[in-house]
């Protein structure tokens, strides 16, 4: 059994809980931000034959440095496929994506996504970055697995604006858009870990993080959350996963406050790569990546 | 609310697991009786249908989804193997006119064959709208002429964006995709060297795929270059070891086309005796491939070798 | 001044007229057959920056062995692209390309081509190749340069199929129809050159091989042939010309009745191949290729 | 009958000829006032966009095509240089929030601007169309979004096959496409290491294409694999030297983002102050990008070089 850390931050439980989401031997398509974080942590511990798809252009790569971007060079690292856009998400239209991995400002109880703005579209109070793809993700991968911030005024009854779509206003609605992917599966926050219904397609609590209480979780809810009869802890990261975070991402670019001793400090972001080389290589090869 | 979760729905992917198996293994597992074929023609799936021809007590009846093909469909049509072909081009190339097609079609000797044309590029649209999970793609050729006259499938709309005439070609999904190329690792990441036609696509828009390749080489080798992938393991059920897996015709840079071969085949396939007779020696008349390489000679195999090495090289300009 | 062949065939005068047709610096695009020959020898002679596009998928090939198919490996030769067919059509469609080169079994006088059969379709008595890439060279190509055997039967009034659009029923009809290329520009056969009237979009005679007389041209046509006041004699090959058609094509595979030569002759394959090598590439290297 | 031959028609085939100029050259050449500008993500053309920003007296009014962005368009957004952009992202991923962006469309600063708001495969397939001279593309992405709602350039149509819904982009042909690229030879074909994004499309789609890259090698070079080719010269109507022309980006197996950069970078862009001083510090502080990479210094520049190629090397496995 795994052994899990005992010491650990919210982040990196988030993280290590998506990591579980996906399994190994799969084809996940992966987005920009905390996604790809959690999924290198995936493939360097539970899931060594699980396979990220980038969406500019590349397969199955184990990257030992934090990757930054979907277009960033970590990428390439020892991928088996690298190219064109069009491949990995003509790919995704075509069914071969068992999950993907997004996330939003905006939720509703159907797991629709906002990230292109706050306000009344086109005059948005708060311009927020567009789609990029996670609609294509949204809408074609087999599953999708939702990363959040939980701030008490994201979880919402009505999005100012559907970026990705979730199960749109329920069952058979995809269906009836003409999507071909699943929609969302699980929904991985600051506070908790929630499911979607298979027959009413709504959002539930399935897990609540350590030290997060059931009536906070409720207060920062727009809508009258469901929440499961077998409600349980979530599981804390282990100290693998823990390890792999810590070598990737030790100055918390991903989950801290990274970005702002890195601006401007070089050598800093510098150390952080040289640094993770050796030990990620070598947890590479035992597990016979 | 029953507070039970959305099951998990698997994608389309193939596992990254071991998929190496003989021709004969991979023709068994997964082409049957009145399966909707795909094939490549650049590089020809050679030892792959030479299998199904062996199976034929088994594989009686196929559709066949290509592009162009030059002899090779034509080793099926022949064997009594195929009811419809959907296609661009079935003929000789350089080795002149196909007779075993003529006959098919002209005569339903052994057996009627149904056509139905497009352009090569309509063809190529037809795995390409697949290969993206579309169920059409709009297409510029074969505007205007009899192509579309005739073929009550391709569709011609006005563009909702210009108003001009486009020609929609409806996708092409094979039940199964055939295909040589140059190599690929144990979990069927392929590698092409040099122009693979349509191959990119074939093996994305059929459901299962098999390809035949030069060489078996390691995972790290894939990954030195990951840039020549060109069919990720994700649509690949099965590798094939076939060197020499194109001949007659061409693998880029391993070996040439056989014209002398070709020609003298051509000359076989004038009558159906003389295919038959064909078919019996090279093809019923030996258990694999390899017996087949024995029968043409590994050493006229491997001057065909040389020759193209004189050439070219992949990574050298010669 | 170049020179001219004294000794030569009708074929090579065919290929070496089609040859002419080519510009430097231009990009064609390359059907199987004698097509493949002529643009080599255009590449080898007058026109070492034509660049060639055959339709597997290949594009910039300086080929010293004898082209046999638009899918050979010999197309790959110090090519500057080798990859898909999809790159090279969609090139095609998208307007790229100078020149296409293809030939059809029936012709009519706007140029419209025939290589699916003779017969009323789909009850075919001759069932010919298909359209291959025909169809879309003739659509999408700026121009087309078309060659024929000229047999007496094959300049109909009414084709059997259009396989390949010409100028369909005259001026205007390509562009109702949709189609984005010129159309024919040039018929070269064993007879004659022709071209098309800007006007009428009809063929008329430009030129008439040597020894050929304009009354068997005529009568070998069942239309009524315009034939231009300016007819001229067909240039013969040029010296040059014929050296590269009889080094790449000793055994007249194209040129003759080599085909039955080579059938089942593998050591006289080999040995064309293995001669061409050193006069081709001394060739190349004259011509800064 | 006038007996007068139809005209040559020239294709849209830009030559094989010599295209090497300086950043300066091109963008003088080719980008115009009003220009579509199309520009590429992996890799970032930075050398590009800063000459552009350069000749803001000259360039005033820009519409940009792009699927997503990071950082780089900003830059000219920030300059005062664009109406419109057609979008799928624009933001700072791992650098943050795009305050540049954001002080565009939320208060018009320095100007107004329209954004048309797609999925990035909407806008990939937007020039995916116009790579194959298509006027459109049917995309099963956006549907049943607030995309289409908002978006009257995409259309929703029931599939002439299927009956089932379809959306469908319009074609979108750039009159400028900038890049950046691993290498080109002289004549325009430029091969890609590593993962490119939609760069292809980008080159097939615009009128014009100016590629800048890390290296220029000769055509033998070039010739050696063919299939790295990912653009060929007929696309290519410049090609510009700019070693580390992506940073602060990646250009992958030669360097690695520079975060440490970016992340101050976007610092400074949180005001429109700071914006116009780091603009000019860093693009109008500099004559050509030559100065510019000396301004970051190459000391740094090669730091982050030998950081790339200590995990990995294109060829190798590391």
């Amino acid at each position: 059994m795994a052994e899990y850390a005992k010491d650990y931050s919210l982040p990196e439980l988030m993280a290590a809980s998506v990591a579980r989401e996906i399994n190994d031997g799969e084809l996940c398509f992966i987005g920009v931000g905390m996604p790809l974080m959690a999924a290198t942590i995936a493939k360097f511990t539970h899931a060594p034959n699980f396979n990220m798809m980038v969406e500019y252009g590349a397969v199955g790569p184990s990257p030992r440095r934090l990757p930054m971007c979907v277009d960033c060079a970590v990428n390439n690292e020892r991928a088996y496929y690298t190219g064109s856009q069009r491949e990995v998400m003509g790919a995704q239209q075509n069914g071969y994506v068992d999950a993907g991995c997004i996330s939003g400002a905006q939720i509703d109880k159907y797991g629709n996504l906002n990230s292109t703005g706050i306000g009344e579209y086109p005059n948005l109070r708060v311009r927020l970055a567009g789609s990029g793809g996670a609609n294509d993700i949204a809408s074609s991968a087999s599953r999708t697995i939702i990363m959040m911030r939980q701030d008490g005024r994201n979880f919402v009854n009505k999005l100012d604006y559907i970026t990705s779509p979730g199960h749109l206003d329920g069952p058979g609605a995809r269906e009836k858009a003409g999507l071909v992917g699943g929609g969302p599966h699980v929904v991985v926050t600051t506070m908790g870990v929630y499911r979607f219904d298979n027959e009413t397609r709504e959002m539930y609590l399935e897990k609540i993080h350590p030290g997060v209480k059931l009536e906070d979780i409720k207060r920062s809810i727009q809508w009258d959350l469901a929440v499961s009869p077998n409600l349980i802890e979530t599981e804390p990261p282990t100290v693998e996963q823990v390890m792999v975070m810590r070598t990737l991402d030790p100055l918390k670019v991903y989950l801290g406050n990274g970005r702002e001793v890195l601006a401007g400090d070089f050598e800093a972001f510098m150390k952080m790569f040289e640094d993770s080389y050796w030990p990620m290589t070598e947890l590479m090869k035992s597990k016979g990546m | 609310m029953k507070f039970e979760p959305i099951p998990i729905r698997k994608g389309k992917a193939k596992p990254p697991a071991y998929k190496i198996m003989t021709a004969k293994e991979a023709i068994t597992q997964f082409i049957h009786d009145g399966c909707y074929l795909g094939m490549s023609v650049s590089a020809a799936p050679a030892a792959l249908i030479w299998e199904i021809v062996r199976q034929r007590d088994r594989i009686k009846n196929l559709s066949l989804s290509i592009t162009s093909q030059i002899g090779m469909s034509s080793a099926l049509i022949g064997s009594d193997l195929v009811n419809k072909v959907e296609m661009a081009y079935n003929w000789g190339g350089i080795e002149g006119e196909d007779k075993v097609f003529r006959r098919a079609v002209e005569k339903g000797i052994p057996r009627p064959l149904e056509v139905e044309d497009y352009s090569n590029y309509g063809c190529a649209m037809r795995w390409e709208a697949a290969s993206m999970g579309l169920d059409f793609m709009p297409v510029k050729s074969q505007l205007g002429s009899d192509i579309i006259k005739y073929n009550p499938r391709i569709k011609v709309i006005d563009d909702p964006y210009t108003g001009k005439p486009v020609a929609l070609v409806p996708a092409s999904s094979p039940d199964v995709g055939i295909m040589h190329c140059a190599r690929a690792d144990e979990i069927g990441n392929v590698q092409c060297y040099g122009l693979y036609g349509n191959t990119d696509l074939l093996a994305r828009a059929s459901k299962k795929v098999i390809v035949s390749v030069e060489e078996i080489v390691t995972t790290a080798e894939i990954r030195r270059m990951p840039n020549l992938t060109v069919i990720p393991y994700y649509y690949v059920d099965a590798v094939v070891h076939a060197p020499f897996g194109a001949h007659w015709r061409e693998s880029n840079y391993y070996y040439h086309h056989d014209l002398a071969y070709g020609l003298d085949a051509y000359r076989q396939f004038a009558t159906k005796e003389g295919f038959d007779a064909w078919a019996d020696k090279y093809i019923h008349g030996t258990k694999d491939w390899d017996e087949y390489c024995k029968l043409v000679g590994y050493d006229r195999l491997n001057r065909l070798r040389l020759s193209e090495s004189k050439y070219q090289k992949f990574g050298e300009v010669r």
